[in-house]
């Protein structure tokens, strides 16, 4: 098994596009997202119960390795500073196959 | 105003059913209409309007009078955000008042839908150019808000970020109920009468059920909304009731001026008068990140929709028709 | 029991898809019916059985034989929990008898509704008050079933625990199920004639296809369930089975002493012989967290709804058909 | 081809639905169908294809033609699979090949469906027992693609793995829409005109209208799909288009042969050229798993349906209307 | 980046209202709830696939600051001891912004 | 609290039977499934969005005791390896009930 960074990102759907595409951008290729989960925050209730995505979250979690999260962090804030969001970053064992 | 038109607006069952919805959230039942239903609902009324619209246009045909309605609109999405825009930036910041002003320039569907049913209820004709005016006005308040706060003097970081006009375009005029609405017109037109009597029973036949199920649900996400509205203070409350009043006034003017019909006419001035929750604050979350959601989208859903559907929808009518006559 | 009648039943499509769903499971067949899809089709049947039945009894008006059978439903609803409490409580511990009870006091919505189809297979009229007392049905036994709970010999923690009233009497009776339904009876009330005709198309002409679809879900449900009866026992298998059939008895006489037309007598034993799993089951969780609802949802669904749909509804109807002549 | 046969495809409103979904892919709108609303219009759909199909079968009877038009249909669902293996073996590795042969073996029922549609749309009429007839058609070159990859000369290591036949069988004849099909196909043919008069207004009255937003959907996702082209490279795509033009030839020799009407002939003949993106793929990712599925589903979805949608059913319509005369 | 601690919540969506009224009453602000999950316990499979939320199980994610973690805990504890579920404790690093 | 290992399995929907039947035989008893949640990975994006679960992920979330990981890892691998997906452990703390 190979040591890596877990990274957790929450943020609003619609900003999850911009999330995923700075991700590909510093090399990340694998990631898994989920949809329209809901939260509360600094920003308020994100209840995703109107017909437009503005309330509502997705959940991003992806992996890389620990040099790299640094870089990956400092991609990510500034989306996360002007948005609204939450990254956490914690250590993992990713099983090779 | 007139009091059969207030009672044959209310005893509309699309109307109690949006009441019944409202009523669950006081009673804090834990009634629901789970996503993607809602969803659901919206696509099919906006391809059913969208398409008896097209299928009308189909049968009267394009005249001058239609073009200049449509111009008409169109003036009229320009000229609101505009105005809306200087009066909101003397109370609020910049952003939330470009947000706010293209919110109120757009226009709701569902409102205009409601209003459609009302005239049915009503008997009064109505063309389906209007649905074309609909489409026409969801798109420019959202370039004018955005132009406008790009042009103000500088206050939040994200004004001075280049702007992704391409985006900003295609989230306009290309998002979601903008693309169907105008695709179901187009088949309408296309298809015409062959067209209506293959598909009349589902765009026809249940479409106030549909209705009643959906505005079921708009009463639920306003009333929770209702809540947000203390911490909106005192002047966004005004401006969401008093300026669709504004609007709708402006509306029947520019339709008695350009001499539509009672039934074009109520439409018209729905449109002025309403404010949109479903594209225009997708796209000014995107375009305007420092606006405030919880503002923009709160008057509109928890103030101006209901506003527009129980008291708007009698009362311009009763205008109107003193106007008329 | 009359074969014509078992017959009329079986050959009824919604029964036939309730059967689809059923084998479905034991040829492990991937079939799905993915949330909220299920939900979309309850709100719809609730809203249409219940507006369906708010224009009956808008013509029809009330009558003090109406009142009466209200009566006679809120009481049926009152007793029956009562007294299948002390008959579970000799096998099962407190929490699981009282929540038993209540989920045999309330009543299922589905198992109605399939009644209903029944008898317009039969051409038998019914009132629309019947879905009135399918309203006033659903609640009672919920307040029951917990106060029995509560005033049993102490025996599980959370029966000493402060009770939230509150909570409990907003999940009796303003729980989405009842609200939808009281709520859409009203509106069917207060529109009449008028919006039977706009809604007809919505609530009466496509009802017998969404019971379908609905009823093909059921099945798959109600089979997924029949494994967990093994665990159960046979003591709460024979009470599933048998305590309908006394329950729907006690219905027929009250109803019969009521002089109640056949329709509505059919309606009225439904009622008392079936089992709730939307409303209580969530009720009973909350109210009562050490009562398993592995068994009683699954005693509700797996065992009760499909015998009251496949061999009650016939037998029922052929016993009042017998002594209604 | 005959223009007429082109237009009156064209400007049926289900296809244009289809491209206007494929427009807003094009035009990058956020337009969507969420799940599970695809679901459940592909369920409405087999439920009423099925049961229709099995109405018509009641009425019309089983007699030696129709047995004939079944057994045709099934040999054909074992003979194309079986020889496009040989076909893509010699430039596909075994796994793919055995996958995509097993796709282009089996149908599509949403092209089916389309044709009944387009059939509706010019009066033609056609069979209940081609309903069955896809049924039939759908499972067999499941088995067929899986015994090819197993005998042929190993390659991937799960060739020699032991194969779980019994759930080979199980996905193949009871999956999902097969079962629905083939269980609402009885229903029809038990219930029969009963049946259909409880039923037609959902079954057939709003078929259209759900129709088109299943096919609005569909032109969201193959145009999705068609990115995906260009990592196939020619051969796939050279296939994905004459393939289908082959098979739905051969179709139509059999239906001559056969001496079906001409309605008959292009349901057949449309089977045959069409490919299966529903139950094959599920099947195949769990018995296949070394075959890639972004090979298999995006020649059916991107290029075989859209292809037979638009060119497919008019091409053959005039090629069987030539004939016929 | 900042030291916290990340729970993990998962149990009946019936009873999810309580949790996040417990967390907000020990003053958590911020949290991400993923309704309608499915799972296996020891009080059996939560298959969500009825009309009632009795067998559907929601996840909830949140954060703490270290030291505040075993008041948190101890908050919970009583609720998943007569309900069920799980209580998941991790380290993280929260991204500031 | 108790010291426990947490394990996240991500791939197909279609093979999430076949992972946690292999979970329950080597005595895991409890887990959490989400379902239909989309990615990225080697294999491609998995957008769910067509009518089969083939391009569909689940994600699934246990745990085990520190000793058994080994093994578990050992008999999921097999599954990763012919059909792709992703396994990530970590350390978390369990909160007894
Ligand atoms: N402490 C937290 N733990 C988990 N999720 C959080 C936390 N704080 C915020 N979130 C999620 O991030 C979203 C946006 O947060 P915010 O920008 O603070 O409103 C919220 O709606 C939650 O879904
Ligand atoms: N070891 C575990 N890992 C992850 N989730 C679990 C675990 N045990 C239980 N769960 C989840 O918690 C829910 C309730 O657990 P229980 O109260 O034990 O039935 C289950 O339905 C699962 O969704
Ligand atoms: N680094 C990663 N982090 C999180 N999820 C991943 C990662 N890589 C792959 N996945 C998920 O695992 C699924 C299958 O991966 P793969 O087999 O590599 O295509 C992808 O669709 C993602 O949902
Ligand atoms: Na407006
Ligand atoms: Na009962
Ligand atoms: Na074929």
């Amino acid at each position: 098994m190979q040591v890596v960074k877990k990274i957790e990102i929450i943020t609003d759907t619609l900003e999850m596009n911009e999330v995923s595409a700075v991700l590909e951008a510093h090399g990340i290729s694998g990631y898994t997202v989920i949809k329209d989960v809901t939260g509360k925050g600094e920003r308020g209730v994100q209840s995703g119960d109107d017909l437009t995505d503005v309330f509502k979250n997705s959940y991003l979690l992806t992996t890389c390795a620990p040099e790299q999260v640094g870089e990956i962090v400092e991609a990510i804030r500034p989306l996360l500073k002007r948005r609204g969001g939450v990254c956490l970053i914690s250590d993992a064992h990713w099983v090779v196959h | 105003m007139n009091l059969d038109l207030v009672l044959s607006n209310l005893l509309n069952p699309p109307v109690l059913f949006f009441f019944l919805g409202m009523l669950a959230v006081w009673l804090r039942s834990d009634l629901d209409v789970p996503q993607p239903l809602p969803k659901f609902f919206s696509l099919y009324l906006l391809l059913s309007i969208g398409f008896k619209g097209g299928v009308e246009l189909h049968k009267s045909g394009i005249n001058s009078q239609i073009v200049l309605t449509l111009l008409g609109a169109m003036s009229a999405a320009l000229l609101v955000p505009f105005y809306t825009f200087f009066v909101l930036r003397r109370k609020l910041p910049v952003g939330d008042a470009a947000a706010v002003a293209a919110t109120y320039g757009s226009v709701s569907a569902v409102t205009f839908i409601a209003a459609t049913s009302f005239l049915s209820e009503l008997k009064v004709p109505f063309g389906g150019h209007m649905v074309a005016a609909m489409a026409l006005m969801e798109s420019p308040a959202i370039i004018v808000g955005v132009v406008l706060f790009r042009l103000s003097p500088k206050s939040g970081e994200s004004q001075s970020e280049a702007l992704n006009w391409h985006h900003l375009m295609r989230d306009a005029f290309f998002n979601g109920s903008v693309l169907l609405l105008i695709g179901s017109l187009a088949i309408g037109l296309l298809t015409g009468e062959k067209g209506e009597a293959a598909l009349h029973p589902f765009t026809g036949d249940i479409f106030k059920g549909i209705l009643c199920l959906f505005l079921l649900d708009m009463g639920l996400v306003s009333a929770r909304r209702i809540s947000g509205l203390k911490k909106l203070g005192t002047f966004p409350i005004g401006f969401a009731v008093l300026v669709p009043l504004v609007n709708a006034g402006f509306g029947i003017l520019i339709a008695h001026f350009l001499g539509l019909g009672a039934g074009d006419a109520l439409l018209f001035c729905v449109l002025c008068g309403s404010a949109s929750y479903i594209a225009v604050p997708a796209a000014m979350r995107l375009a305007i990140p420092e606006a405030n959601p919880g503002l923009y989208v709160t008057m509109a859903l928890a103030l101006t929709f209901p506003f527009n559907i129980i008291v708007g929808l009698p009362l311009y009518m009763s205008v109107i028709n003193s106007l008329w006559r």
